[in-house]
């Protein structure tokens, strides 16, 4: 059995984020003045094959900073669980 | 904190400059005032190395509105209009981030065009990568590409032309130049002043954030090395929809409707805040007061020091006549924009701001701008190295020719662009009659017969050779992409990157690149109306080939005289003008068949330039040409085929060449790039009219063939069928970009 | 006629449509703003193409909930006549005035350049001045053109002769390399089944002048005027509930 | 003290989704053969004001509902959690 990997790429701090600043401002006319800062990343699933969770972590890690991510203006995290 | 030289090291100065401070100042800077100075010192804001220099270049002219000084240079083009046009550089940002760096690029230079009032019509870019091969090429092109069309398309201004060119010597700095092109009253040109005492100095636009501090002494002014990952500044990023809004509120602000409550307005480029207010105050030599409470912010725990030096994207300063801060207020807000009084005019000539009631800066206007530091750094000739000599007989003539020129037309330099210009919206706008594809982008001008033309041209590696004849040249071939387009040459924007001025040999290089751009533009009598010097392009040590950017904008005053390059019709007879000479020195054949770059530049005459632009004028005013195209990189050869197959939905028409004069080799015939060549297709009865006009302008003029059929064929060398070469022509890019690794 | 024009923010090719209506075409036009909330007196409203609200989170997602759309709402329900183009059309389906959504291009890039788009059907007010199976050669300018809805929407998209436009080669074959940007079924532009609300992608306003971008867009916007805005379509006139 | 509800829109089964594709190409192509099917969507954080945890949660799904994701292409869910 493999994995599933969910990555979740976020904008850095401090790194401006057009789309939630523009997300925020019509959530706030659509009247949820609740609405407080709105970050917009990406949510990514991945299978991957059978392999130790040891190296998969590695991988996926590795994956995340060559193509996934944009280590210059965003941030990632992960999880891996058994892939059901 | 404690002030010393070091601290001043540190941002970037050199001791005695900070010796010029503490003069300026008489006393010890604040770390606010010690900010100040490095970006308004530093080599990208104050041009400390260049300026000398560039006082030599022609700026005027009769229908030169505005010259180098402001945002951006302006041309009266009649009818009561005038085009503002002006090219920046965004290098080291792009290498750094490509997709944000390149938006961010195309994002400053069209609020350099609105901030003068005119709306923009037109970007162009002038690209240089890697070698193709270079495991981070595909990567950089996907990313500048994808942000170049990212901002303009968004913000709805076409993106219409410009160059790309591969070659290692950009390994490790890439080249991003953005041009754009605007529209404006000519009567209605607005300027960046600040004055009248006590009007309200006005923010607007996206809040301030970290962005980018002291990107411009850092990114922009000093060469790149491991560290500058440690360095670097938080990347900006663009918001070209909050850059549309503030384009349609500020063009509604300088409408006649508004335009009495504006005193003065400047966009806030690199060095933000700081270099907008100091710039402003400085032309109008008057004072700025700031409260640095007031400016709208985006994060907690901001210092004086970062809203001062913040880069942050998308905000203009304004001046207001007093009272007018509620009618400015209302139309931003229309917009959704905000706008804030964050100071006021004074008449002191200095620049002061204060932060939650504490005096932060105090310092004079003067030392900042006119009187900042001015070198004239050491010059020398690199040694001449025997290497670069070029013996033809000991070049081997290829056999099969059919080949070479399918070599050449797959080749990262001269293989169809469409991969990149299909990623921007080269509609929007309604008047881009001729789109890329041909020798330049035709615009027509709303609402009258007329249209501008506008192309970038810049052959590095001739400028490697010889920066001087690389330049005459660069310029001499934007004048005829312009000719062949059916336009007059009105005017020239520049992009100068070269290394570190530092440099002996790179301070030759700009040198000579500058004395050959001034002897170009006297030549064509173009003034020189705006442009930007990018020095320190470098990499551990290495400086990139001189690339001398020009941009020129012609005119053609009735738009349907427009041309463009592809043959239009079966009969019609080709026509070379122009002389065919013996030089491969410096050509794309010699890069890629032989693998050298060397050799003497081919013969340049700026007075037959002259006439040969004269005569396809004059021929287009008639409307004799059914196309034009301008022999440039590739050769003969390559512009023939490119007659044949560059029309977007053709007809891709065959050509049969058997009048070409031989008595030089066959790959000089057919390869070389002398200069001073365009070809024409012209209907059979035309023929002698057009005699007449070349011989009254004494240009060579050869009739060597004829639009026939589906295949090229030249002479008794080339042979092949049009749909084989457009097909390798036109996919050779992706293919290229595909085939290496990327990132 | 009297048209309207809307301008979201972000809109770009507003004052494009506008120019063609009246300067090219000898219409009356109204430009509107986003936040104006009456369409009172007007026959046709256009959703322009551009980039409203930054085309940010999903194209089309917040313009629909501009003022405005309320009341293009209630007109396309009066069976008055409304026109997406591009991002307008985006805006239609985000607002649920045409079924199915537009995504990403098939090759996610955006696409700058001319396509051939085949006439499905030219009983509609918007092609009546076309022939069925006409091959028109019309600008396209996107990057979120690829149109896609479930089977069951397309089955009766299908059925019900809502499919107006599919892209196809010049010589008016619907195949994949003709398709430029992985529509389902080639679809260029559908209208709702009341044949009132029209979406397309590819730009008719920047194809009505032969100087640029040629002219075959014309045959949209005098198809319209021709019906005089008034739903003219015989089958889709007995069909009652909207999309 | 406020709520932060972390949304994850993701491409419905059955809708084809290009990015997934390209990417789980290049990841392959970058070697790493074991990625199996990749799937791409957002990941949203929104800060919320004190409002109560019920609140919180109806009105969030009605952002989802009415903005943050489209049903015809699109599920989402989300989480949550008191602000820290
Ligand atoms: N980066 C670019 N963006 C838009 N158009 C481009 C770009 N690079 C090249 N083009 C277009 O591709 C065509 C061929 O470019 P080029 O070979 O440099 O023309 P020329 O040799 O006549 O200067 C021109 O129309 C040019 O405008
Ligand atoms: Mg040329």
């Amino acid at each position: 059995m493999g994995w599933l990997a969910r990555v979740y790429v976020t904008p850095k701090q401090g790194v401006l984020d057009p789309q939630g600043k523009a997300v925020q401002q019509s959530l706030h006319a659509l009247g949820y003045p609740e609405v407080g800062e709105v970050r917009i990343g990406k949510f990514i699933e991945l299978q991957l094959a059978e392999v130790s969770r040891e190296s998969a972590q590695t991988r996926v890690t590795e994956m995340c900073n060559r193509l996934l991510a944009n280590g210059v203006i965003e941030d990632f995290r992960f999880t891996i669980d058994p892939e059901s | 904190m404690r002030i010393t030289v070091e601290t001043a090291l540190q941002h970037g100065l050199t001791a005695d400059e900070y010796a010029r401070i503490e003069a300026a100042l008489q006393r010890t800077p604040t770390i606010e005032e010690l900010g100040v100075f490095s970006v308004m010192w530093s080599e990208h804001c104050s041009y400390k190395s260049s300026r000398a220099y560039l006082r030599g270049l022609p700026t005027s002219g009769p229908r030169v509105l505005q010259g180098p000084g402001e945002n951006a240079g302006a041309l009266d083009v009649g009818d009561g209009l005038a085009v503002v046009f002006k090219i920046e550089s965004h290098n080291h940002p792009s290498f750094v981030e490509p997709f944000q760096g390149a938006a961010t690029g195309v994002g400053g230079i069209l609020r350099d065009i609105f901030t003068m009032g005119a709306r923009p019509i037109a970007n162009l870019n002038s690209l240089r990568f890697g070698g193709i091969a270079h495991p981070r090429t595909a990567y950089l092109v996907g990313g500048v590409v994808g942000g170049i069309g990212h901002y303009g398309n968004c913000i709805g201004v076409a993106t219409v032309g410009g160059e790309v060119a591969f070659d290692p010597g950009y390994d490790h700095n890439i080249l991003v130049n953005a041009f754009t092109l605007g529209v404006v009253g000519s009567d209605r040109i607005f300027r960046a002043r600040a004055e009248g005492v006590g009007n309200p100095v006005m923010y607007v636009g996206s809040k301030t954030g970290k962005d980018g501090i002291h990107g411009a002494s850092l990114l922009a002014s000093a060469e790149f090395d491991a560290d500058s990952e440690s360095k670097r500044p938080t990347v900006q990023v663009g918001d070209p929809f909050t850059e549309k809004l503030l384009l349609e509120a500020c063009l509604a602000l300088m409408s006649p409707a508004y335009s009495d409550h504006l005193v003065g307005i400047q966009d806030m480029g690199a060095a933000g805040l700081t270099s907008s207010s100091v710039e402003m105050a400085g032309r109008g030599g008057s004072g700025i007061d700031l409260d640095l409470s007031r400016v709208p912010l985006r994060e907690q725990g901001m210092t004086p020091y970062d809203i001062l030096l913040s880069e942050s994207q998308e905000r203009m300063l304004l001046v207001v006549h007093k009272g007018s801060e509620d009618v400015v207020r209302e139309l931003f807000a229309k917009w959704d924009l905000d706008a804030a009084v964050i100071g006021h005019v004074t008449d002191t000539g200095r620049l002061r701001a204060t932060w939650e009631g504490r005096q932060v800066v105090d310092m004079p206007i003067a030392p900042l701008t006119d009187g900042a530091p001015v070198y004239h750094r050491p010059a020398v000739e690199p040694s001449a190295d025997d290497g670069a000599k070029l013996v033809l007989r000991e070049l081997a003539e290829p056999r099969d020719y059919n080949q070479i020129l399918l070599q050449l037309l797959e080749s990262p330099n001269l293989c169809s662009r469409e991969w990149v210009y299909r990623q921007y919206d080269t509609y929007v706008g309604g008047n881009t009659v001729v789109r890329p594809g041909s020798d330049a982008a035709v615009v027509r001008l709303d609402g009258t017969q007329k249209a501008v033309a506008m192309t970038l041209d810049c052959n590095s590696r001739l400028c490697l050779l010889d920066p001087y004849v690389g330049t005459v040249s660069a310029v001499a071939e934007a004048a005829r992409n312009l000719a062949a387009s059916g336009a007059e040459p009105i005017g020239v924007t520049n992009c100068l990157n070269f290394g570190s001025p530092e440099k002996p040999e790179v301070m030759w290089q700009f040198q000579q690149a500058i004395a050959g751009l001034r002897d170009a533009c006297v030549a064509f009598g173009t003034p020189v109306v705006s442009g930007n010097v990018s020095f320190y392009n470098e990499t551990e040590g290495r400086s990139i080939p001189p690339t001398p950017v020009i941009g020129m904008v012609g005119l053609l005053e009735d738009v349907g005289q427009h041309v463009t390059q592809w043959f239009k019709g079966e009969g019609d007879a080709i026509v070379l003008l122009g002389r065919n000479r013996e030089e491969l020195g410096g050509s794309e054949y010699l890069a890629v068949v032989h693998h050298q770059v060397r050799g003497t530049l081919p013969w340049i005459d700026l007075d037959i330039e002259r006439r040969l632009i004269r005569s396809v004028l004059h021929a287009t005013r008639e409307g004799l040409l059914r196309s034009a195209h301008d022999v440039s990189e590739g050769g003969l050869a390559v512009a023939l085929a490119e007659c044949c197959i560059t029309s977007e939905s053709g007809p891709h028409l065959g050509a049969h060449i058997d009048e070409l004069e031989g008595g030089i080799r066959a790959d000089a015939l057919l390869f070389g790039e002398s200069h001073g060549r365009i070809i024409v297709s012209v209907r059979r009865r035309n023929l002698t009219r057009l005699r007449e006009i070349a011989r009254r302008e004494d240009v060579v003029m050869t009739t060597i063939g004829e639009v026939r059929g589906h295949r090229l064929e030249i002479n008794d060398l080339v042979d092949l069928p049009v749909t084989t070469i457009r097909e390798r022509w036109r996919g050779a890019l992706q293919r290229a970009l595909a085939g290496s690794p990327g990132e | 006629m009297r048209w309207g024009v809307i301008t979201f923010p972000g809109s770009n090719d507003d004052v494009q449509a506008a120019y063609v209506l009246e300067h090219l075409l000898g219409e009356s036009v109204v430009r509107l703003w986003h936040k104006d909330t009456a369409l009172d007196g007007l026959d046709c409203v256009v959703l322009p193409g551009g980039f409203s609200y930054g085309d940010y989170l999903r194209c089309g997602a917040m313009a629909r909930f501009s003022p405005i759309m309320r009341a293009v709402s209630e007109f396309a329900a009066a069976g008055r006549v409304v026109i997406g183009i591009c991002n307008g059309f985006q805006i239609l389906c985000e607002a649920g005035l045409l079924p199915g959504a537009l995504v990403r291009n098939r090759d996610l890039a955006f696409i700058c350049g001319r396509a051939h788009v085949r006439v499905e059907d030219a009983e509609t007010m918007f092609t009546n001045r076309c022939r069925r199976g006409d091959v028109l050669d019309i600008p396209i300018k996107h990057g979120e053109g690829c149109y896609v809805a479930d089977d069951a929407t397309i089955r009766s998209l299908e059925a019900q002769r809502q499919i107006v436009l599919r892209y196809a080669d010049a010589e008016g074959r619907v195949t994949q390399e003709a398709n430029p940007n992985g529509s389902c079924s080639g679809i260029a532009g559908i209208r709702n089944a009341r044949g009132n609300v029209f979406g397309m992608m590819p730009h008719p306003e920047h194809a009505c002048e032969r100087l640029v971008g040629g002219e075959d867009g014309r045959k949209f916007f005098l198809s319209v005027i021709a019906a005089g805005g008034m739903v003219s379509d015989p089958i889709a006139s007995k069909v009652v509930s909207g999309p």
